[in-house]
């Protein structure tokens, strides 16, 4: 069949073994990429960007809180996509990524919460304020936590993987549901507050190290999925031959008694 | 969207050379099925005609239910097929399930409701009240079609579920331990259903302990898979 | 580009925003780590438990993989 | 095994007549409702002007939870009871039967509440000028909550303790209802227009009746199993 040998990719793509193998050797360019990146953005962020007008030196804290809003959405997706595919052509791998995008998720999302909060502070005077923005960001917290407790929750491994990728794509569709909602709620109660200088209007200066830290967490983002997964394929494939390999390589000292 | 929970089960060229007979009632072919990447039981391939009454064996565990909740495609397997009268069951889905009764470990029967409801509820929409009063009493059940369920014991809720025999169009019963809580006579009853059932050219593929009084009953034992006795 | 700060003390401090901006840092570089260490820790943690696994069965993987082929053949096929 | 089984009215009709044969079971939501709003004046201010100013979003809090309440045994009592199982073998698509459940839920729980909402709004001082808006807003409200809370029920179904994870899994979903449902409301008392959230809440019923019985449906298929 035609379709047989295009599909032949994606289904190479499913093993954990081939993933494993290739992510093997990217991974030594992603560290370097990832730590360049992020060395960079944050002292320039840091030291070198001019500081606001109105906020002072405060609006530092922005180089970490919106890319660590970016990826904690964006992980949302990359998370539902991954179970859907897992749904649809029962590919065991990407569950893998699935279970393995929810924690990075759900920490990138307290993290945008916390410097967002710590950041409201010498801006509103208030750790916590119902920010249209903020509280999208809780809600989605909410989410990660309930995709998180309920792949945990079932003694089956699968049914926990299956039952978690429902709900990551039931929560997909809520998304924008929710942040439009959120965001006309709270047009409607409109709180005196300061407004949060918002990227566009952002003078370059002080944009551009914000797009290096927006890749650098992109490729942080990258770099913790492959190690995350990667843990996770070890953990599960422990019963095939190559992993056992792995280990026996690994730890030649311990399995040296096999030999014997 | 529904492809999401309908996958067609993979093609096995091993076993296409096996000249399988279309007019057999069920064909199954190296039926497997994993559960969390273990297998759960040796590949199964039977065949059951019309007229057949299988009895599954295989120990606690083995995975009989869990084989007759793939036939009754309650289940997805993980490999291998299930055919019925030569269709594959995933393509004549709903023309199998309107061919097949399943009684499982849990028998349906609702408690909010009267042996006489529950048995309207599962029956044909055609069983007419006769018919329904009379399958009850059949089963020992006379006096009791207007209680409520929650007020009859454990055989009783039993053999309300298995009054559905009864009225039932189904040409495949499975039963999954039908006679749990079952008293003699009841198995008695049973059994000679099972044998008209089959005698009509009906089948019956059933899962139980208990030897059958039938002399028509073919065995078919499974085995749990390697794989399980390796995690323990 | 120029360093905005005209010593690091005067950077420390950040004109009284100090503590804010370094508590979003040291917790956001905590996080970011704890994320890395993770699955490093997992990843080694698995390794090793294969391996002792793999020494406690003693040499099962020579062993192991012709007998469950074996056993995966159809055992017991009585139709007809 | 088609019978009268089959179809969603037969689901209906029959969890219609179960929640009959258990009365005070069904009724505990609403009683929850009614108990709930006495503790609000104890609990804030017997004051009827704070408490006109609270009870839109009060009365919409209480909705939400009482709903909530009675929606872990949505399928509870058939997945014990194996009609669970019986309900995945009809030879029909899983989605009839499943609204067939859901709606027959929502006319246990979300239409009597939405009827006894006059009594909780006069009870808390909310200015007659919500009484219509707010009973629209339950009614629709309430039916998106018991679509988008029988998504959670239909997930954590085969777990013994599913139900405090249901309220974790279901209330983030649930805010864009609460949002509508007493933005409504509000706008109704301070004379503005309140068909606009209406109008929402009423779209966010329709995508919900398309899209929950999917995501319900194939919820039971793959983890009821388990």
């Amino acid at each position: 069949m035609a379709s047989g040998r295009s599909w032949n990719w994606f289904h190479r793509m499913g093993s954990p073994r081939w993933f494993y193998e290739t992510t093997g050797r990217w991974l030594p360019w992603l560290w370097v990429l990832t730590l360049a990146l992020m060395i960079t953005g944050l002292v320039w962020g840091l030291a070198f960007a001019p500081q606001d007008a109105k906020q002072g030196n405060s609006f530092r804290i922005i180089y970490l809180h919106v890319p660590a809003s970016f990826l904690a959405l964006a992980g949302y997706y990359i998370m539902a996509i991954a179970g859907a595919v897992g749904l649809i052509w029962k590919m065991k791998l990407s569950y893998m990524v699935m279970k393995s995008a929810a924690p990075i998720g759900a920490a990138l999302t307290f993290l945008a919460l916390f410097t967002g909060a710590v950041w409201g502070k010498p801006t509103w005077g208030t750790y916590w304020v119902w920010d249209a923005r903020i509280t999208s960001m809780l809600i989605l917290l909410f989410l990660y936590l309930g995709v998180l407790a309920l792949q945990y929750a079932f003694h089956s491994r699968e049914a926990g993987n299956k039952a978690s990728a429902i709900l990551a794509l039931v929560g997909t569709v809520n998304i924008p549901i929710i942040y439009k909602s959120v965001d006309w709620w709270y047009t409607l109660h409109q709180p005196a507050t300061i407004k949060l200088t918002s990227a566009p209007s952002m003078h370059p200066d002080m944009f551009q190290p914000l797009l290096v830290m927006i890749l650098a967490l992109y490729s942080f983002y990258a770099l913790a999925l492959i190690l995350f997964t990667r843990a996770e394929i070890l953990q599960r494939e422990s019963k095939t031959g190559w992993v056992r390999e792995l280990a026996q390589q690994a730890h030649p000292a311990q399995s040296a008694g096999v030999t014997k | 969207m529904p492809i999401l929970w309908h996958n067609v089960p993979r093609k096995n060229n091993q076993i296409a050379e096996k000249s399988l007979p279309t007019e057999s009632l069920l064909t199954v072919d190296e039926l497997a099925y994993e559960r969390d990447d273990c297998n759960v039981f040796n590949p199964i391939n039977l065949v059951v005609e019309a007229g057949d009454i299988l009895q599954i064996e295989g120990a606690n565990g083995a995975g009989k239910t869990t084989l007759m909740r793939l036939l009754t495609s309650a289940l997805q397997q993980t490999s291998g097929s299930i055919a019925y009268q030569g269709q594959s069951i995933a393509q004549c889905r709903y023309e199998y399930l309107a061919d097949i009764l399943y009684i499982g470990h849990q028998s349906g029967t609702k408690m909010g409701l009267s042996p006489a409801e529950n048995l309207r509820w599962m029956s044909p929409a055609s069983t007419s009240k006769a018919d329904i009063t009379h399958a009850l009493e059949n089963l020992g059940l006379a006096g009791y079609t207007d209680v409520p369920c929650y007020s009859l014991s454990a055989g009783q809720h039993r053999r309300v579920a298995l009054a559905r025999l009864a009225t039932s169009q189904a040409k495949i019963w499975y039963l999954d331990e039908p006679f749990t809580a079952i008293d003699k006579q009841g198995v008695k009853a049973i059994e000679k259903q099972l044998q008209n059932h089959a005698e009509q050219g009906g089948a019956v593929v059933l899962s139980t302990h208990q030897d059958l009084a039938l002399d028509t009953v073919r065995k078919y034992s499974i085995e749990a898979h390697a794989d399980r006795g390796a995690l323990q | 580009m120029t360093f905005q700060f005209n010593s690091l003390q005067e950077m420390w401090a950040m004109a009284g925003h100090g503590p804010y901006v370094w508590t979003a840092v040291l917790v956001s570089v905590a996080v970011l780590c704890w994320l890395l260490a993770k699955p490093i820790m997992q990843h080694r943690q698995a390794l090793k438990s294969i391996a002792r696994n793999l020494q406690r069965d003693g040499g099962q993987l020579d062993k192991e993989q012709p007998k469950k082929k074996n056993q995966s053949t159809p055992v017991s096929e009585d139709n007809k | 095994m088609m019978g009268a089984s089959g179809g969603f009215s037969a689901y209906v009709r029959r969890d219609l007549l179960l929640a009959y044969r258990r009365r005070g079971e069904a009724a505990s939501p609403i009683i929850f409702f009614l108990l709930v709003s006495t503790l609000i004046p104890l609990g804030v201010s017997p004051d009827s002007a704070r408490l006109a100013e609270l009870a839109p979003g009060i009365i919409w809090v209480m909705a939400l939870l009482a709903t909530l309440l009675s929606t872990e045994s949505l399928f509870a009592s058939d997945y014990q009871d194996g009609s669970l199982e019986q309900m995945l073998i009809t030879p029909q698509l899983l989605v009839l039967p499943v609204l067939g459940k859901v709606t027959a839920h929502w006319l246990v729980t979300g239409l009597p509440l939405t009827l006894v909402s006059p009594v909780i709004g006069v009870m808390l001082s909310l200015p007659t000028a919500g009484t219509v808006p707010m009973m629209a807003s339950l009614a629709l409200g309430t039916a998106c909550l018991s679509l988008i809370g029988a998504v959670g029920a239909a997930l954590t179904v085969s777990l013994r303790k599913g139900g405090l994870l249901l309220s974790v899994l279901v209330i983030p979903l649930y805010m864009p209802v609460i949002i509508f449902g007493s933005a409504s409301v509000q706008s109704a008392i301070d004379g503005l227009n309140w068909f606009g959230p209406l109008a929402v809440l009423g779209a966010m019923l329709s995508a919900a009746i398309v899209l929950c019985p999917l995501a319900i449906a194939g919820a039971l298929r793959l983890v009821s199993n388990n």
